[in-house]
């Protein structure tokens, strides 16, 4: 049996022994241990180092608010910094380091710190650093950040799986303390939808560490037979491991279950972790409360501890933190800790307290020693206590002991309440910050609500649980409440607080991860820091892992004390999500890598890729970008011969992904009027027009085809990124600017396969699957009509041309896309068909001098892309009319679209690239615009570019520097039209058949 | 008292009681010449520079809470000069260079980190936005890098370079970039405010804007009535609030945005990185944590919290970026409200009023403007004409069509 | 016109997720992705949504899906549903064929909440969604229809070009439960 | 509110299921009204500490606008409405 480990009782596995290593040691424990109770049980008492001295630190706690146990657990991919030995459940093969110390825990070179803390006060490097103004980049900022941090990360990809879940429930029980599993009890048994959610492996909270007898038996037992009555119940649900960390709107909270965490290898059907999300009717924090610290000299050495965990310790883990244990109180709970350590078997050699005679007396262990009215003033020993120095009426005094544990009242838990911004309320009565009333969707029970005894904790929780039954409209059954024996009294009024013991020798920590003392506190003060936030911030108090759960309420205490004012009046800094930290991982879910959102597919995926197509992210869609032949020695060789073979025979091109948005209805084409800044109505049916819809502000939103198909029945369609915000736009414009107008609409954009046929022999090639006439007389150019397709088959036809080439786009029903395509390319093959892909498009489409995102990029009215003549001013009404008359949007010196042409053929223009007159300086005030867009042309043999000048078309001719600083190029181009090629646009409908 | 090595080491021998305050806590005088509205880095870097640059010393710095209880004390601490618009270029880049003398300037240490910003850029066409952008920034003189996929692989080899559907190609690097200690760049200028002999009222709420004449002649707080000259707003999410007072409307929503920090780790992020496929930036402080954010929740907030949706989806992004955070524990969460502009840029103008100025709209991104915020709201109110470097933020640009759009994302603010 | 019908039909037909793998066995808990239905949509004029209501009230497979919209569904390919909707309900409403743009899957088995829990905001439970409720929700980011068809049953809607991805998440989902898929008929 | 948002249609859903439009007090002037009036309807927004009544969009689920009556600094939800049901003076 190891040093410490009592001989019987704790909730512990005697049968399951368990071996493990720290720091490369081996230890073994037992199963229903925590990393922290096997190592103490091993008598390790030094675990960790502090952030800023590297102080030795052993564990504070036996729970979640532990800042100094902070440990590495588990090796390669799946290594993981900062976990609280306090929470590491105990499982064979754990591996766990300890952090922040080199070269090993015992002897730690950062420990210097230590030395030179006077220099290192609060907010020193606010103070220096600063001269000479080079060093502090080079030499001084790298030194405090290699002093940074606790844990390494590794940064390195995660092999595990998480996920995330919705919940609904009556009842959110926080807490399965007593007064949870009351509440729990309560409510499940009035058949509300209950959750009981627990941070801890085991459900029983205080009632786990509790001594006396419950009914007759052990404390755990009771509990063990709640936690087995509601695993029962259906309408209850357990989720032991699992920490609730935010309480958001409308009564949402946010927790995360450990699923597989506690097993050495996790099983790939189940995530490791699992955030809840945890929408409640009502919710009770029965989140119990946390034990006070002490401040004195020396509170920081290993082996002092809090009471409450000391009798953890023992009675949950059968693990005695010392031989010989003195107790530091300042209330009576420290000395009911003594007694219950005695009953537990643990060596209570003193018992401190720092009241004078006037304090209530409880029964004190045999043997102990009881010191009234003294104080702490510092401990012995270097990296576990050796002993304590008290001082009594000015007498001092050294006691032996090897372990200190400390009592300085009780924090009700109220942090999840504060979340919303509501601070907690000091109460002279309990001598503690209560939680704020929230209202009565989310309620306090048990210790977290102030209360202080068990028989309180357990009748609070059916209390409160019968009131929310009642307000639910249910009736609550009576759960009797069971017997205790030897009920402590309830204290009544707490004793003050001794917030710090006088005559510290040395420091007298606060925040023990962050090295915050009193002095610290002190010299804020002084400095003008005296606000508690201020006072965070300047010492970074209450700023570490632990986020001031046993820190906080320290600090208001001595700043209220130092200032002379309640800490009603000091207050407490504001508590805000996480509870406990929650990994990326975990929050993250499934939405990781290739499920970060979702993948659209066309119709034509399939066709794409056995066409070999090499495809590319746009927005959720991937589509061909171009498709490689054998031979063909990069991406431009591809596209090069894509275009040319679209210029003089024909291609085929998958654009199903536009927008496709079907409109119906008598007023459909006054709708339709009144988004596109162009005229609308009197569109012919079986006809189509380029549109272009502008914002309220005037500058372009989307451009697309409108098609009359019917009377009252038009489609339209929309660019692929922005088909999700036209559609809000429209039904923004139809709920809500016009709801009087009768009209209708839906997206039919999943219904259709879409693909354009360009070339000049795309007549040719669709006849040969259409069975409707295609000449040039039945479906001119901008015809848009029903076609039948051999075998019956009906789509649409529309006769346009982003190439500027002969085309058409034809649609047919997505589910026959795939069959179409092949037998447009089995048709074509005779005329030399190719697919092609994005990236010929938009060569197609700037030799054009057609514009796209790169040029409408939200910042460009329709005359400064060359569509001005669009804009339809003698409509009485369309979005954007009436702002996009501003000075602003009219000026003669706003960017203008142009072409370029490099004066030196060979120079490639780059997108992106600026615009300098010929010979000026570069600067700002001199900038002339940018590229938009550029290619090497394969019809006219050389680079183009399309060009957002200043005045731009004045400019035709005019030689300008294109300014590319980024890859230190410059030289100069010709200003041209945009339109490259055809400018006459002959080749829509070619003179003759080719 | 000066700061220096030295003053450390004699008071450390002192036992540190020797330190003195470093602001006064004085009563509000009854008039000042000129009151500024809002104790954050505006206000205070104002007020500063009025005294120090501008001759003006009756001043006071109204804050309803602490000093730096705002924006300045809960953003993410990024600063850089990297702006894609020739209306905010220039400014940005004069905030930078105020940035690199400040800590001579108001002998404090604001830890400014110029460790490097890198965007991250995962498309053709984003290269081609930041290619536009960075040639935009050496036509002011900035120095800027494009980085491509190995560069970017070499200096953050952590990064998801093999994101099927996002993969990083590469970076555009402000090596001037980096970041600074919020707090002490609130604290750095209320000291030297306060030495100046601004007087900074904290606890003082103001509540009504007294005119005359169509004339400010002075403020009502929770303190008492107070006088002034000139008046100058820096309320940042509160400025529609404030400004409502005097009878404006302003073109300015408050939003929240998060932000996060982790548990403190090992230094493992050397820079500050901008992923560009999503909305998602992080750096690591010079104490470990990784602090970082993302997008604002999207709906109209002056809580100064937000929720978990948008929280797991930053998380969502983060991990996207670097896969290797997953086990990385998030620490604390916590919001601030923004004074999100119909056009996403800044407003430093005169108003309709004539000796009322305001000083708003600094979206998610007013930090890093901090010094020359101050400078040139204090030029604008000293001399009454804008500073050139600002002279394209006025109120009025609205109303005339002069925006100043760095998103394209037109009058809605919440897509900015 | 008339004669080219007759023609043998010379392009197939392809589901979405034609190509996907079925699970071997046929698992307690199951997803069944629907060979061919025919589906549509149908769109009230203004004015008409009680009388277009009323017309479909009798009828089986129709889901709500929103204010004056619904979807319905057949899982007989050649219910040929659009055409006999648009002929039933003349101008009282608009209909648009869905077939081609839709996937429906149907999701069973006692884990078919806890399954959903893990992808949709929704209180499943049965006093709160029951027999015949549905409508759009977002799950992973994909917005689908769900309704509730039975006890432990539950059917989706999903546009096609999102029936990989939304296959991906939900096989996830199931994951823990061992959820089998296969296609039906 | 603004974990859940109850939606008239379809029920509380999550946050993520709407997209926030904006102020919903704002009417579009007509075409002839003043330049201020236009400006006042696209930039200037009252921007309110308290209640605020704003559209949002329920895009995961129906579609519809809705006009959401909220505490922008409580977050409360006070009341919810369809958009063109409102406009057209039918439930508000
Ligand atoms: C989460 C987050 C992350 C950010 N990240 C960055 C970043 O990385 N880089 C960057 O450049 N910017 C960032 N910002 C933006 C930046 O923080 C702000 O733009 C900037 O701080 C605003 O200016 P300020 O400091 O003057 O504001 P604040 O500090 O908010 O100052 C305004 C002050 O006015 C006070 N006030 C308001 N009303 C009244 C009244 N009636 N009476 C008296 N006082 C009043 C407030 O209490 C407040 O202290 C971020 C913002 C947030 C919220
Ligand atoms: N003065 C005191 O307050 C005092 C002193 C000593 C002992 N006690 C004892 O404490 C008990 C109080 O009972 P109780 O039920 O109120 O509290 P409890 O301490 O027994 O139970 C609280 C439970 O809440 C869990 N918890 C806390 N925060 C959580 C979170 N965010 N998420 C998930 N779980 C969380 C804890 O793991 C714990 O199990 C009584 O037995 C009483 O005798 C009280
Ligand atoms: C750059 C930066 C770093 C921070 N680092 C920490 C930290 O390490 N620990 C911590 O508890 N809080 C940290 N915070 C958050 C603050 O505690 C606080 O939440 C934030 O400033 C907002 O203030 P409030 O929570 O009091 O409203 C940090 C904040 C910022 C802006
Ligand atoms: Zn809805």
């Amino acid at each position: 049996m190891s040093a410490h480990r009592l001989l019987t009782g704790g909730l512990i596995d005697r049968g399951k022994p368990l071996s493990f290593t720290f720091d490369g040691r081996r230890h073994s424990g037992f199963a229903g241990d925590t990393l922290a109770s096997a190592l103490l049980a091993d008598g390790v008492s030094l675990m960790g180092r502090s952030f800023k001295y590297h102080r030795p630190r052993g564990v504070m706690t036996a729970g979640s608010a532990e800042p100094n146990a902070l440990v590495t657990v588990g090796g390669g991919t799946r290594r993981e910094p900062n976990l609280r030995a306090t929470m590491v459940e105990l499982h064979e093969t754990l591996t766990a380091v300890s952090q922040n110390r080199w070269p090993s825990l015992a002897t730690d070179f950062g420990a210097l710190n230590d030395r030179l803390s006077a220099l290192l006060s609060a907010g020193f490097y606010y103070k220096t650093f600063m001269w000479p103004s080079a060093f502090w980049e080079k030499l001084y900022e790298p030194l405090i950040r290699r002093a940074a941090g606790l844990g390494r990360a590794t940064l390195k990809r995660d092999p595990d799986a998480y996920e995330k879940a919705w919940a609904f429930c009556d009842l959110l029980v926080i807490g399965a303390g007593p007064a949870g599993l009351m509440a729990a009890l309560t409510a499940g048994r009035a058949g509300l939808r209950v959750i009981l959610a627990d941070e801890d492996f085991r459900l029983g909270g205080w009632l786990l560490s509790e001594t006396r007898l419950i009914d007759g038996r052990p404390a755990h037992d009771f509990a063990a037979i709640l936690v087995e009555e509601l695993a029962a119940l259906p309408n209850v649900t357990l989720l032991p491991r699992s920490t609730v960390f935010g309480w958001y709107d409308d009564n949402v909270f946010g927790a995360v279950e450990r699923v597989q965490k506690h097993l050495p290898i996790p099983s790939d059907k189940q995530p490791v972790e699992r955030i809840w999300r945890i929408v409640a009717k009502r919710a009770l924090m029965a989140t119990g409360a946390e034990e006070r610290p002490l401040v004195f000299g020396g509170n920081d050495r290993p082996g002092v501890m809090m009471a409450g965990a000391a009798l953890t310790y023992a009675a949950r883990y059968g693990v005695a933190v010392g031989k010989r244990v003195a107790v530091v109180t300042a209330s009576d709970s420290g000395r009911q800790t003594a007694a219950a350590l005695a009953r537990r078997g643990v060596e209570v050699v003193a018992l401190i307290d720092a009241r004078t005679a006037s304090a209530q007396a409880s029964p004190m262990p045999e043997g102990a020693r009881t010191l009234t009215g003294a104080h702490v003033v510092d401990t012995l020993g270097r990296l576990s206590v050796e002993g304590l120095v008290t001082v009594r009426a000015g007498f001092e005094e050294r006691l032996d002991c090897d372990a200190v544990a400390m009592a300085g009242g009780w924090n009700p838990r109220v942090h999840l309440a504060c979340q919303h911004g509501a601070k907690p309320v000091w109460s002279d009565v309990h001598q503690a910050f209560l939680p704020p009333d929230v209202g009565p969707d989310f309620q306090a029970a048990g210790a977290a609500a102030g209360l202080s005894t068990l028989a309180e904790a357990l009748g609070d929780g059916v209390r409160k649980a019968t009131a929310v039954v009642a307000d639910l409209g249910r009736s609550a059954p009576t759960v009797p409440l069971p017997e205790i024996d030897a009920e402590e009294a309830a204290s009544g009024a707490a004793a003050s607080p001794v917030w710090l013991m006088p005559g510290a020798r040395s420091k007298a920590f606060v925040d023990f991860q962050n090295d915050v003392h009193a002095g610290d506190l002190a010299l804020a003060l002084r400095e003008g820091f005296g606000h508690a936030e201020h006072a965070k911030r300047y010492t970074t108090n209450a700023m570490a892992t632990d986020q001031g759960k046993l820190s906080g309420v320290n600090a208001s205490g001595l700043l209220a004390a130092m200032k002379g004012l309640s800490p009603a009046e000091v207050g407490i800094t504001t508590y805000r999500p996480f509870y406990t930290p929650v990994s990326f991982g975990a929050l993250a879910g499934t939405a990781r890598d290739e499920e970060a959102v979702p993948h659209r597919l066309s119709p034509l995926d399939g066709w794409a890729k056995a066409q070999g197509a090499m495809f590319v992210e746009a927005g959720l869609w991937h589509r061909p970008a171009y498709f490689p032949r054998p031979g063909e020695k990069d991406w431009r060789a591809s596209v090069d011969r894509e275009v040319r073979t679209v210029r003089a025979a024909v291609g085929l091109c998958d654009v199903s992904t536009l927008g496709k948005i079907e409109l119906f209805g008598p007023d459909a084409a006054e709708f339709l009027n009144r988004l596109y800044c162009n005229p609308m109505l009197r569109l012919p049916v079986g006809k189509a027009r380029y549109g272009l819809m502008l914002r309220e502000d005037g500058m372009v939103f989307d451009d697309g085809t409108v098609s009359r198909l019917g009377h009252q029945h038009y489609l339209i369609t929309t660019t692929t990124a922005m088909a999700a915000k036209v559609m809000s736009h429209l039904e923004h414009a139809a709920q809500v600017l016009w709801p009087a107008l009768q009209v209708r609409f839906a997206s039919v954009s999943e219904q259709w396969a879409q693909m354009s046929l360009a070339g000049p022999k795309a007549r040719q090639v669709l006849q040969a699957v259409v069975e409707d006439d295609l000449s040039a007389e039945a479906v001119p150019p901008l015809a848009a009509q029903a076609v039948t397709l051999r075998g019956g088959l009906r789509g649409r036809l529309f006769r346009i041309s982003f190439s500027g080439e002969l085309a058409y786009e034809l649609a047919v029903p997505a589910g026959h896309g795939r069959a179409v395509a092949e037998a447009i390319m089995a048709a074509g093959r005779a005329h030399g068909i190719c697919p092609y892909g994005l990236e010929a498009l938009n060569v197609l489409r700037i030799e054009k001098g057609h514009v796209t995102h790169a040029e409408l990029d939200g910042r460009t009215t329709p005359d400064d892309v060359g569509l001005g003549h669009m804009l339809a001013r003698q409509k009485p009404d369309f979005i954007g009319k009436r702002l996009s008359e501003r000075y602003g949007l009219t000026a003669a010196d706003r960017g203008q679209l142009v072409g370029l042409v490099p004066v030196d053929r060979q120079r490639m223009i780059r997108a992106g690239a600026h615009l300098l007159r010929e010979g000026a300086k570069p600067s700002t005030l001199n900038d002339q615009g940018h590229v938009t867009s550029a290619c090497y042309s394969p019809t006219l043999g050389h680079p183009i570019a399309l060009a957002l000048l200043k005045s731009g078309r004045e400019r035709l001719g005019e030689r300008v520097l294109v300014w590319d600083r980024l890859h230190k190029e410059e030289f100069l181009a010709e200003v041209v039209s945009p339109v490259f090629v055809d400018p006459d646009n002959r080749k829509i409908e070619p003179k003759e058949p080719a | 008292m000066r700061y220096s090595a030295l003053s450390l080491l004699k008071n450390a021998l002192g036992r540190n009681l020797g330190w003195s305050p470093v602001w006064r806590e004085p009563e509000p005088k009854p008039h000042y010449d000129v009151v500024i509205v809002g104790g954050g880095g505006h206000g205070l870097a104002t007020a500063y520079y009025l005294a120090k640059a501008f001759g003006v010393t009756n001043i006071a710095v109204l804050e309803k809470g602490y000093l730096g209880s705002g924006n300045v004390g809960r953003n993410t601490t990024i600063v850089r000069s990297n702006y894609l618009l020739p209306g905010n270029e220039p400014f940005y880049e004069f905030s930078m260079k105020l940035w690199e003398g400040l800590e001579r300037e108001l002998n404090y240490n604001v830890m400014l980190s110029q460790r490097g910003v890198m965007i991250l850029y995962h498309s053709d066409s984003e290269r081609d936005a930041l290619i536009r952008r960075g040639n935009g920034m050496w036509m002011e003189g900035v120095e800027a890098e494009l980085v491509d996929r190995e560069g970017v692989r070499r200096m953050m080899p952590f990064l998801n370079f093999d994101h099927a559907r996002f993969p990083i190609l590469g970076g555009l690097l402000q090596k001037r970039g980096g970041t600074a200690r919020h707090d002490a760049v609130a604290w750095g200028y209320a000291r030297g405010a306060d030495r100046l002999g601004v007087d900074l009222i904290q606890n003082c709420a103001v509540t009504g804007i007294r005119r005359e004449a169509g004339r400010v002649v002075g403020v009502e707080t929770t303190r008492g009535f107070i006088g002034c000259g000139r008046l100058g707003l820096a309320a940042a999410g509160h400025s529609s609030e404030v400004a409502r007072m005097a009878d404006l409307a302003l073109p300015i929503e408050s939003h929240v945005l998060q932000a996060f920090v982790t548990e403190g780790l090992k230094p493992c992020i050397d820079h500050v990185i901008i992923y560009g496929a999503g909305h998602f930036y992080i750096s690591q402080s010079d104490k470990g944590g990784l602090v970082f954010g993302g997008e604002i929740d999207g709906f109209g907030s002056y809580a100064q919290r937000g929720n978990l949706a948008t929280a797991e989806h930053v998380m969502e992004e983060g991990v996207a970026m670097i896969p290797g955070l997953s086990r990385v524990k998030v620490l604390r969460a916590w919001g601030g409200v923004m004074d999100m502009s119909m056009d996403g840029s800044p407003i430093i103008s005169r108003t309709s009023i004539d000796n009322l100025y305001l000083n708003a709209g600094w979206c998610y991104g007013g930090f890093k403007a901090t010094p020359a915020s101050g400078f040139c709201f204090a030029h604008l109110i000293a001399k009454g004409e804008p500073h050139p470097a600002a002279r394209f933020f006025r109120l009025d640009r609205f109303e005339r069509g002069h925006l100043i759009d760095e998103a394209g994302a037109g009058p809605q603010p919440n897509l900015h | 016109m008339s004669d080219l019908s007759s023609l043998p039909v010379a392009f197939d037909w392809q589901h979405p997720l034609s190509a996907i793998l079925t699970s071997d066995v046929r698992a307690v808990d199951h997803l069944e992705i629907l060979a061919r239905p025919s589906i549509a949509r149908v769109i009230a004029a203004a004015g008409e949504s009680v009388a277009v209501a009323a017309i479909l009230g009798g009828m089986a497979g129709v889901r709500a899906a929103g204010p004056q919209e619904w979807i319905v569904l057949d899982d007989d390919p050649q219910a040929a549903l659009p055409a006999r909707l648009a002929e039933r309900l003349g101008s009282l409403a608009f209909v648009l064929d869905a077939g081609d743009g839709e996937v429906c899957l149907r999701l069973s088995g006692p884990h078919c909440r806890r399954i959903l829990a893990k992808g949709v905001g929704l209180d499943l439970h049965p006093d709160v969604f029951g027999l015949g409720d549905g409508g759009f929700v977002l799950c992973h980011a994909i917005r689908m229809h769900l309704s509730r068809t039975g006890d432990n049953l539950f059917e989706i809607l999903a546009p096609r070009s999102y029936a990989t991805s939304l296959l991906d998440a939900l096989k996830r989902m199931g994951r823990e439960f061992d959820l089998s898929v296969g296609l039906s008929g | 509110m603004a974990s859940l948002i109850s939606c008239p249609h379809c029920g509380p859903r999550p946050k993520e299921e709407f997209a926030v439009r904006g102020d919903a007090t704002l009417l579009r002037p007509a075409p002839e009204a003043s330049d201020e009036a236009w400006h006042a309807y696209v930039y200037l927004r009252a921007n309110p500490r308290g209640v605020h009544v704003e559209h949002w969009q329920h895009v995961g689920g129906c579609r519809r606008f809705l006009v959401v009556e909220r505490n922008t600094l409580t977050h409360d939800v006070l009341s919810v409405a369809d958009a063109a049901e409102v406009a057209q003076g039918g439930a508000a």
